[in-house]
């Protein structure tokens, strides 16, 4: 159990033609679990791999527990590591695979990892497979020999590559609750890498969110959600995607109003909203999908058409005829037909504000957390 | 599947060649082919291993029929597997042939992987050139590149391996003429022929290795050692072990490197099984007895590679569950 | 014809790689240099690549240093030999190229007269194309050259029919082997696993029965014969390559086309034999180096006229000497072409000896 | 006879009108047949090549016949499959000891009614080489034999007695400076002068008994030659590891055959040939070989192609200029009585010739076939020292005995 | 354009001793979009592929438009499959990847061709990508341009096996509306296997759900989410997965009461539950997690522990202590501790109710449509 310490990483590919990990910082507390998302190719790969060692940072420094180990080799740092496609060794039983960790990097005799490892193995429930090949195992049980080859050797640090990613979707979400619980009950730092939001947001207690290599924001899951640093932020966190629109801001001095395409209208009224917008001749608002309800015609609330209807079971989705694509998600009880003209309003306190050009939260406090470096 | 009903259930309108058992004409040619001039003389070679060949009988005739009636050669039952078997040098042959196939396999593989993980290191700059250099002994006639190797292992003070041994302060080997040194030249020769097609093997194999099990067992705790014994070495068992087959086969049937270097002396200590053959069969032009001498390599090489096949499953394909 | 384009275009971009390598290289020396004297890099990195390469390059050096010694005795003019009494030497004495210039003889392409008529008209255009010398041999004072123009000649209409023939042999051979299933299969893939070297070492204890046949049908000291008898050994072991090879192909590319309304056939045309490019190349590879380099079988069957390289190079020894400048420069020479086609292929060898499909 | 005649005009007449003598000779000798072609097979070092190409084409462009010469390698194992097979050539060149073993299995045909010469022509040696059991098999144009060369830097005058040349190769020996007193080959060829110095033999049918590996005389001499020559010779017996020493001027002496002689004008060692030394007690004896045209089985049959072959064997083994020049330029030994001994010859010829006179034929017997595996077994381990020469030539002896039955 | 009718299909693996598909039987209307889904191994890929006509049934029939193609080979079929890893071939360029039907299975000239693939790529908007080999794609890119290449051909039917699970969250969910886009334009008969519930249930006009080689539900997605056939659709379908409890039933004649572990008390008063779970000792109740409210203590709440709270941003996942593993999905606004007690109660009308032997639900209208032969 330790901190992490990301000071400043950087790595370049290609003679420093391509870069991967622009100058990233991140404190991870003892015992945090930490994810960190972001869309393929965004870099968190390669930041955590240099976090096991496995890559070697261009600049910058990695910590752990407070030593600097940025010029420790990856097998001298105490860490563990699951790896997406699990890199069981495939020659190698479930016990040997476990057990393997802790030949190599301790001093037990045969007989004490034989004992640690079938420990792990029954806190992971995979007793029985011990004296299997990985290839007799499913997905599943891939996964918790994974976890537990990882977890057996009780390191400092737990890194996650995107583990749960090749299950399928129940499984995924067993998994997890899994890995969630075995946190819990060890409380061993962790970074676990995943290019799922929902993932991102269930399993971090802080989440860390990456693009094209830059740190957009950090921070506990909820406050991520409900007050993103930035459009990119707000697109990416959330199931289905926050609706976007960009709009023309009409300030009169009495009153505020936002004017779009396809007959939107909204007049401000909040003091502090208005203040954002101020200034600006257009924004981006950001609206998210649960924040749509069908309404009545009434002030604020934009008519349209209702272009699919997805019914999900638990809820239905709304592809409306605002902006690009613009979503509502409504409780399954609300079945208006397709092609129908609707009427939908949001509250003013879910609208979130962005910046037209470079997509800045307009309403996002600052000193939050550390300020992103877009 | 009944393979009956099936047959029967596709005669239909199905296309000739989507038909699954129709495929076995695309793999005739290539049998006949092959069956034709490996086979056949084999069995000839069978013929007349119970006759006594001979130049000047086995020739005589006319026409392509005397080739099944082995010309005037006459009819002597076993004698020659009797004669072959009851010579004690075949059976120091015989000895000498197996040993030479487990040192020089051995030899061979710790060579070629050797090699392999050179040019294929990650801090290694000009691998691919490399390897290319590496596989040149490939394209070279074997006849060349042992009468070469006979000369660096000259027994003369001027020899090249003695001129190395003396630049850097030993004395100077009579390799050819002392047993285990000429074993040892045998070794040494045949690992340098057979080692680019080895290394080509182990050099695909090792870029097939996961880099992920690398890391794992990076972040495992493992050195460089535990992974290339723990990851690597499993990784490319297959392929190298097919190799090593391979090649095991081959050093059994090494000719050339005894014959040119020292007709497999001193004094026939180092014959091994096909030079023995050779030596039995042309010396004196005795045929028959040359012909069973190399059945009976046949059948134990046959064997050896039988059960190689059968242990390492290298006959099955994917589509066999 | 598209797979003809496809490697035509494969070596043209390894040459590209090839000449682009220096400048790579540069690079990143100088990203390297830049990052260590800015700190960001520590040098013992770059030192340790250097270390590790000088360490690869001096063991495949070690390696080929018997290939290096003929050489150095090739480039000895004809005082060159193998059993040099004077120490070990790094250099030729009086470095020649003779011994080459003997094996190649005149290099001279002689003018023709290329005559073209001009149509609906009486008259035509003559042309005398130049005589192009490459190499003039006497100019060297080689007066009596080696016959290795010829040699290569049938080398060459040796081994392309053997490569021709046992593609066609192997091809579908493989093909029916990795992706059908019909009686016998097994027994047959086994038995030519089995033969894979149990055939190909045979060659000096067969060489009675197959001369016999060979003389009896007739066909000694025909090329072709020794061709088709090539090709036949090359059966098993080739077949099995590309049959282990074909095995890595996911099946589901062919589905795709077979849903896309593909006969059989074609699926192999269009989809099979592209993806096995990698698995041809060293079935290629293969088969000509067996035409290319076979010694004893040619030697038996072919009169002088038809002498291959291998059997050509070997006939330069006599009973008592060997004249080791020319036989070496020979041999070189002789192994240039497939060190150079090695060179270009190499990644398909890798790739079609890798055994991916062994995996199963 | 008119040959006979024609070999005197020559030698009387001048340069120029030999050519078109000696191919009308030829001419008329067959002129009542009509032209053939023959086919005829030698395996010859370059420069004897070149010059067998120059024959052939004088003999072709004189000739209505065709002769098809071809450098056949490996002669051996080609002979013995193609001939039997009938795939053979008419003429084949080789030295005489096939001649028992050939004629026995059939490979060779006896054409000594149908001779056009008198083999009174060649010397006595060669004419009775070609014979087996009076069944002429062939033609003889050269001998060989090994004999001494000195490098004549290092040695100012050829040693008659062994005991001389030990103390000159004494004074050059020093591996160390990679000089050497003595280059020589240790193989039964080679060393059978020393073999059969004191009255031993390896084989011969006259005698009893035939074999006499394991006489004391035999072992005597082979002792003889280890005592006395290995402590000065590089420690590789092989041909190759034994020529390149003299040959490189790095040598004294070196004891080869007159093929050796081409190599050393090429790398320009300044030498000389002389008889070789006698052993104290005995006299060196060495084996002579007769370099001869073999009659093939194609040619038991008398027809235009067999006329062509005997022609031109005929020709080319009677022809002095040819085999004068051959002297000349590749030190052949001339077997023609004529040129045997003759002043014209330049002196390492002469030397050779001299040598080939104290020494004795290898025997036509088939049986000599066998012997020469064994005997080359035995004398690699006693050179090796793996065994005393007596306990080796034994086995060596029983080894033979056994592949005789 | 066609109907497909399975009749009966079975398959067998390895001489009868794998079912992978029994006995389905399945009508597909012309021009209609069937999803079907199902646990890994279920037997979806061999349905599909059975269809195709790269696997050849054991028993049954199948009908493309009426016509029984049994018998017929895959290529004389008309259909065009989109595969899981797309099966784009390697060498060839993009458009002649989409040309190669066409050449394949019709008589258009090349500039016919040409002509028809443009069209295409332009709808798909891939026209850019024209002369790029797949490897120089992205993933959607490539499943762009594997859907091109069955649409270019005009087949009767489209098959579909699994087409997006190589895609991330985000590109998956565009491609979904990308590929009912498509069907909605084309109207071509589609069968599209997905182990992924909420795949099939937004893209599918009918879903067809498959567990262990046995159909167990065909509907309208909405009607399967709402009255699930048995316990495995139930718990099948639906994210997070619905509830399931044993109860014993304790009926008095005048009340019938639920009682389960944790102090679980429900009593029923709606005549038609009654009847369903009368003469049953003991049945299981599922409920779903979006039915689960937190109310105050009352009738028919239940009292439980919050053991875990997963913000999932829009919503907040409640681990109950109920039963092994209950989750309410509430608003993102009701956060209590971890640790508190609370009241959840549930309506009646949520209820479903499953033979607690065999699974079957209580409730399922037979009649719907065909019976399941479980
Ligand atoms: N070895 C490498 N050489 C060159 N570029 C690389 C290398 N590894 C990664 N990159 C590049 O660095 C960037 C970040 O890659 P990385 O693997 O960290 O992304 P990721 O966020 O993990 O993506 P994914 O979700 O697809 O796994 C990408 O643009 C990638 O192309
Ligand atoms: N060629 C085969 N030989 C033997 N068994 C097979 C074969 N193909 C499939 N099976 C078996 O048939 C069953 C159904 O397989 P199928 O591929 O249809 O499942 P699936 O529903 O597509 O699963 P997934 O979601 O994993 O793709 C499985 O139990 C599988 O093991
Ligand atoms: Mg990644
Ligand atoms: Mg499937």
């Amino acid at each position: 159990m330790a901190t992490v310490t990301l000071d400043d990483l950087r790595k370049e590919y290609t003679n420093g033609q391509i870069v991967a990990v622009e100058d990233i910082d991140l404190d991870v507390d003892d015992g945090e679990f930490v994810t960190v998302v972001g869309p393929s190719g965004c870099g968190k790969s390669t930041t955590l791999r240099m976090i096991a060692g496995l890559e070697r940072p261009t600049s910058g420094r990695i910590s752990i527990g407070g030593e600097d180990v940025t010029d420790v080799h990856a097998r001298k740092r105490d860490v563990a590591m699951v790896f997406q496609n699990y890199a069981l060794y495939p020659h190698k039983t479930v016990e040997q695979n476990m057990a393997f960790g802790l030949r190599m990097s301790t001093d037990l005799s045969k007989d004490e990892r034989r004992e640690t490892v079938r420990e792990t193995a029954e806190m992971m429930g995979i007793e029985d497979l011990l004296d299997q090949k990985p290839d007799e195992l499913s997905g599943g049980q891939k996964q918790r020999v994974a976890l537990g080859r990882a977890i057996v050797r009780d390191p400092d640090v737990f890194l996650f590559d995107e583990p749960l990613s090749n299950l399928d979707a129940k499984l995924r979400t067993t998994m997890r609750t899994e890995i969630q619980r075995l946190q819990n009950e060890l409380g061993t730092t962790s970074v676990y890498v995943t290019h799922d939001q929902e993932e991102a947001m269930t399993m971090g207690d802080r989440i860390v969110i990456l693009n094209d290599g830059e740190l957009q924001q950090t921070g506990v899951p909820k406050e991520v959600y409900d007050d993103p640093a930035n459009e990119f932020v707000g697109g990416f966190i959330g199931s289905p995607s926050m609706n976007f629109l960009t709009v023309s801001v009409e300030d009169d001095g009495a009153t505020t109003r936002l004017l779009g395409e396809d007959g939107f209208d909204y007049e401000l009224t909040d003091e502090r909203l208005r203040d954002a917008v101020r200034g600006h001749d257009r924004v981006r608002i950001g609206i998210r999908p649960e924040d749509v309800s069908v309404s009545g015609p009434g002030r604020n609330a934009v008519e349209t058409t209702v272009e699919v209807i997805e019914p999900v079971g638990s809820d239905n989705y709304l592809h409306l005829g605002v902006g690009e694509d613009f979503i509502a998600r409504v409780a399954s009880d609300v079945e208006p037909e397709q092609g129908e003209q609707i009427h939908v309003a949001f509250d003013a306190s879910n609208l979130h504000f962005f910046d037209a050009d470079d997509g800045e939260s307009l309403l996002y406090e600052t000193e939050q957390s550390a300020a992103p470096t877009v | 599947m009944s393979t009956a009903s099936s047959v029967a259930r596709r005669v239909e309108d199905v296309p000739f060649l989507e038909r699954e058992d129709a495929s076995l004409l695309l793999v005739l040619p290539g049998l006949f082919v092959f069956s034709a001039f490996m086979l056949f003389p084999i069995l000839y070679l069978l013929g007349i291993s119970f006759t006594n060949a001979e130049p000047s009988n086995l020739f005589a005739g006319d026409g392509a029929l005397s080739v099944l009636t082995f010309g005037e050669a006459a009819f002597v039952g076993v004698r020659n597997y009797v004669t072959v078997l009851t010579d004690p040098n075949f059976w120091n042959s015989f000895g000498v042939t197996w040993l030479f196939v487990a040192t020089s396999v051995t030899l061979k593989i710790t060579l070629s992987i050797g090699v392999a993980l050179i040019v294929t290191g990650d801090r290694v700059r000009g691998k691919r050139l490399m390897r290319s250099l590496i596989i040149i002994p490939m394209g070279l006639p074997a006849i060349f590149t042992i009468t070469v190797w006979r000369g660096i292992f000259s027994s003369a003070e001027f020899g090249l391996a003695n001129q190395v041994l003396r630049a850097v302060g030993l004395s100077s080997v009579s390799w050819l003429s002392d047993r285990w040194m000429a074993f040892l030249a045998y070794n040494v020769t045949e690992a340098w022929l057979a080692y680019p097609f080895m290394v080509i093997i182990t050099v695909s194999a090792l870029q097939d290795v996961s880099e992920e099990l690398h890391e794992a067992a990076k972040v495992d705790g493992a050195g460089y050692l535990a992974r290339f014994l723990h990851v690597t070495l499993p990784s490319i068992k297959r392929p190298v072990l097919f190799a090593s087959i391979l090649t095991a086969a081959a050093s059994f049937q090494q000719f050339l490197i005894p014959y040119v270097f020292n007709q497999g002396g001193p004094a026939r200590a180092n014959e091994l099984m096909v030079v023995y053959g050779y030596r039995e069969a042309f010396t004196y032009f005795q045929y028959g007895q040359g012909a069973a001498i190399s059945l009976i390599a046949v059948a134990f090489i046959g064997v050896f590679m039988w059960l190689n096949v059968k242990r390492g499953k290298l006959a099955d394909g994917v589509n066999d569950a | 014809m598209s797979l003809l384009r496809s490697v035509v275009r494969n070596v043209k971009d390894d040459a590209v790689g090839l000449a682009t390598t220096p400048v790579d290289t540069y690079r990143e020396a100088r990203y390297t240099a830049e990052g260590v004297l800015a700190g960001d890099i520590s040098p013992v990195r770059p030192l340790k690549s250097l270390g590790l390469t000088v360490g690869a390059l001096v063991v495949v050096l070690a390696l080929l240093f018997p290939i290096y010694w003929i050489l150095i005795s090739a480039l000895s003019g004809s005082g060159g030999s193998i059993h040099s009494v004077d120490g070990l030497r790094l250099f030729p004495e009086q470095p020649s190229i003779q011994p080459f210039v003997w094996v190649l003889g005149d290099l001279i392409v002689p003018s023709y007269r290329i005559g073209l008529a001009i149509p609906f008209t009486e008259s035509a255009l003559v042309f005398d194309t130049p005589q192009i010398t490459f190499l003039d041999a006497s100019a060297h004072g080689v007066d009596n050259p080696s016959d290795f123009k010829k040699f290569f000649w049938n080398s060459l209409t040796v081994a392309v029919p053997t490569v021709i023939l046992s593609m066609c042999l192997v091809v579908p051979g493989a093909y029916a082997l990795s992706r059908r299933k019909f009686v016998g299969r097994r027994k047959i893939l086994f038995g030519y696993v089995l033969l894979t070297q149990v055939g190909g070492g045979l060659g000096i204890a067969l060489l009675i029965g197959l001369y016999t046949v060979f003389v009896q049908v007739g066909l000694n000291d025909s090329k072709l014969a020794l061709s088709v008898y090539y090709a036949a050994t090359a059966v098993p072991f080739n077949t099995w390559l590309l049959k282990t090879y074909m095995d890595g192909i996911p099946v589901s590319y062919e589905e795709a086309a077979v849903v896309d309304g593909a006969p059989a056939w074609r699926v192999v045309v269009e989809v099979i034999l592209p993806l096995s490019k990698a698995g041809l190349a060293t079935v290629f590879i293969f088969t000509f180096l067996t035409g290319w380099t076979e010694f004893v079988v040619a030697q038996t069957l072919l009169g002088t006229e038809n002498y291959t390289l291998p059997v050509g190079l070997f006939s330069l020894v006599s009973e008592y000497s060997v004249p080791w400048a020319r036989f070496s420069a020979f041999a070189l020479t002789f192994a240039s072409p497939i060190m150079l086609v090695y060179l270009f292929a190499q990644r398909y060898i890798e790739g079609g000896l890798s055994f991916s499909g062994m995996e199963g | 006879a008119s040959v006979q005649q024609q070999n005197e005009t020559t030698t009387s007449g001048d340069d120029g009108a030999d050519d078109t003598t000696a191919a009308d000779d030829s001419e008329t000798t067959t002129a009542s047949g009509p032209a053939g072609t023959a086919k005829a097979w030698y395996r010859l070092q370059d420069t004897e090549l070149q010059a067998r190409k120059a024959a052939l084409k004088q003999f072709n462009e004189n000739s209505k016949h065709t002769i098809e010469g071809s450098d056949v390698s490996d002669l051996k194992k080609k002979t013995t499959s193609a001939i039997p097979a009938g795939q053979g050539p008419h003429l084949f060149d080789w030295a005489h000891d096939w001649v028992g073993d050939y004629y026995q299995r059939g490979f060779v045909t006896d054409r000594s009614d149908q001779l056009n010469v008198d083999l009174g022509t060649y010397t006595d040696a060669a004419a009775e080489a070609v014979q087996f059991e009076g069944n002429v098999v062939g033609l003889p144009y050269a001998a060989e034999t090994v004999s001494l060369v000195y490098n004549e830097e290092m040695v100012d005058e050829a040693p008659e007695t062994v005991a001389d040349m030990k103390s000159v190769m004494d004074e050059h020996h020093d591996p160390k400076n990679n000089t050497y007193g003595l280059a020589y080959p240790f193989d039964p060829y080679f060393v059978s002068a020393w073999a059969q110095s004191f009255g031993g033999y390896y084989f011969d049918p006259e005698k009893d008994p035939m074999l006499g590996l394991s006489k004391s005389e035999t072992v005597k001499g082979i002792q003889f030659a280890l005592d006395n020559f290995k402590p000065y010779m590089p420690k590789d017996p092989s041909y190759e590891a034994q020529a390149a020493p003299f040959s490189e001027g790095n040598a004294a002496f070196a004891i080869n055959g007159p093929w050796y002689l081409a190599t050393l004008k090429e790398k320009g060692v300044d030498f000389g040939v002389a008889k070789l030394p006698s052993p104290k007690g005995g006299e060196a004896r060495p084996l002579t070989g007769i370099q001869m045209w073999y009659f093939a089985k194609a040619m038991g049959e008398d027809d235009a192609d067999t006329a062509a072959a005997q022609s031109f064997a005929e020709w080319y083994t009677t022809n002095e200029d040819l085999l004068e020049k051959a002297a000349k330029n590749q030190g052949s030994i001339p077997v023609l009585e004529s040129l045997a001994g003759s002043d014209a010859l330049p002196s390492d010829v002469r030397a050779f010739s001299e040598t080939v006179q104290q020494g004795a034929p290898m025997p036509t017997h088939p049986k000599m076939g066998k012997v020469w595996q064994p005997l080359t077994d035995a004398l690699t381990k006693v050179f090796n020292g793996d065994a005393g020469v007596e306990a080796a030539m034994k086995q060596a002896e029983k080894t033979v005995r056994e592949n005789w039955e």
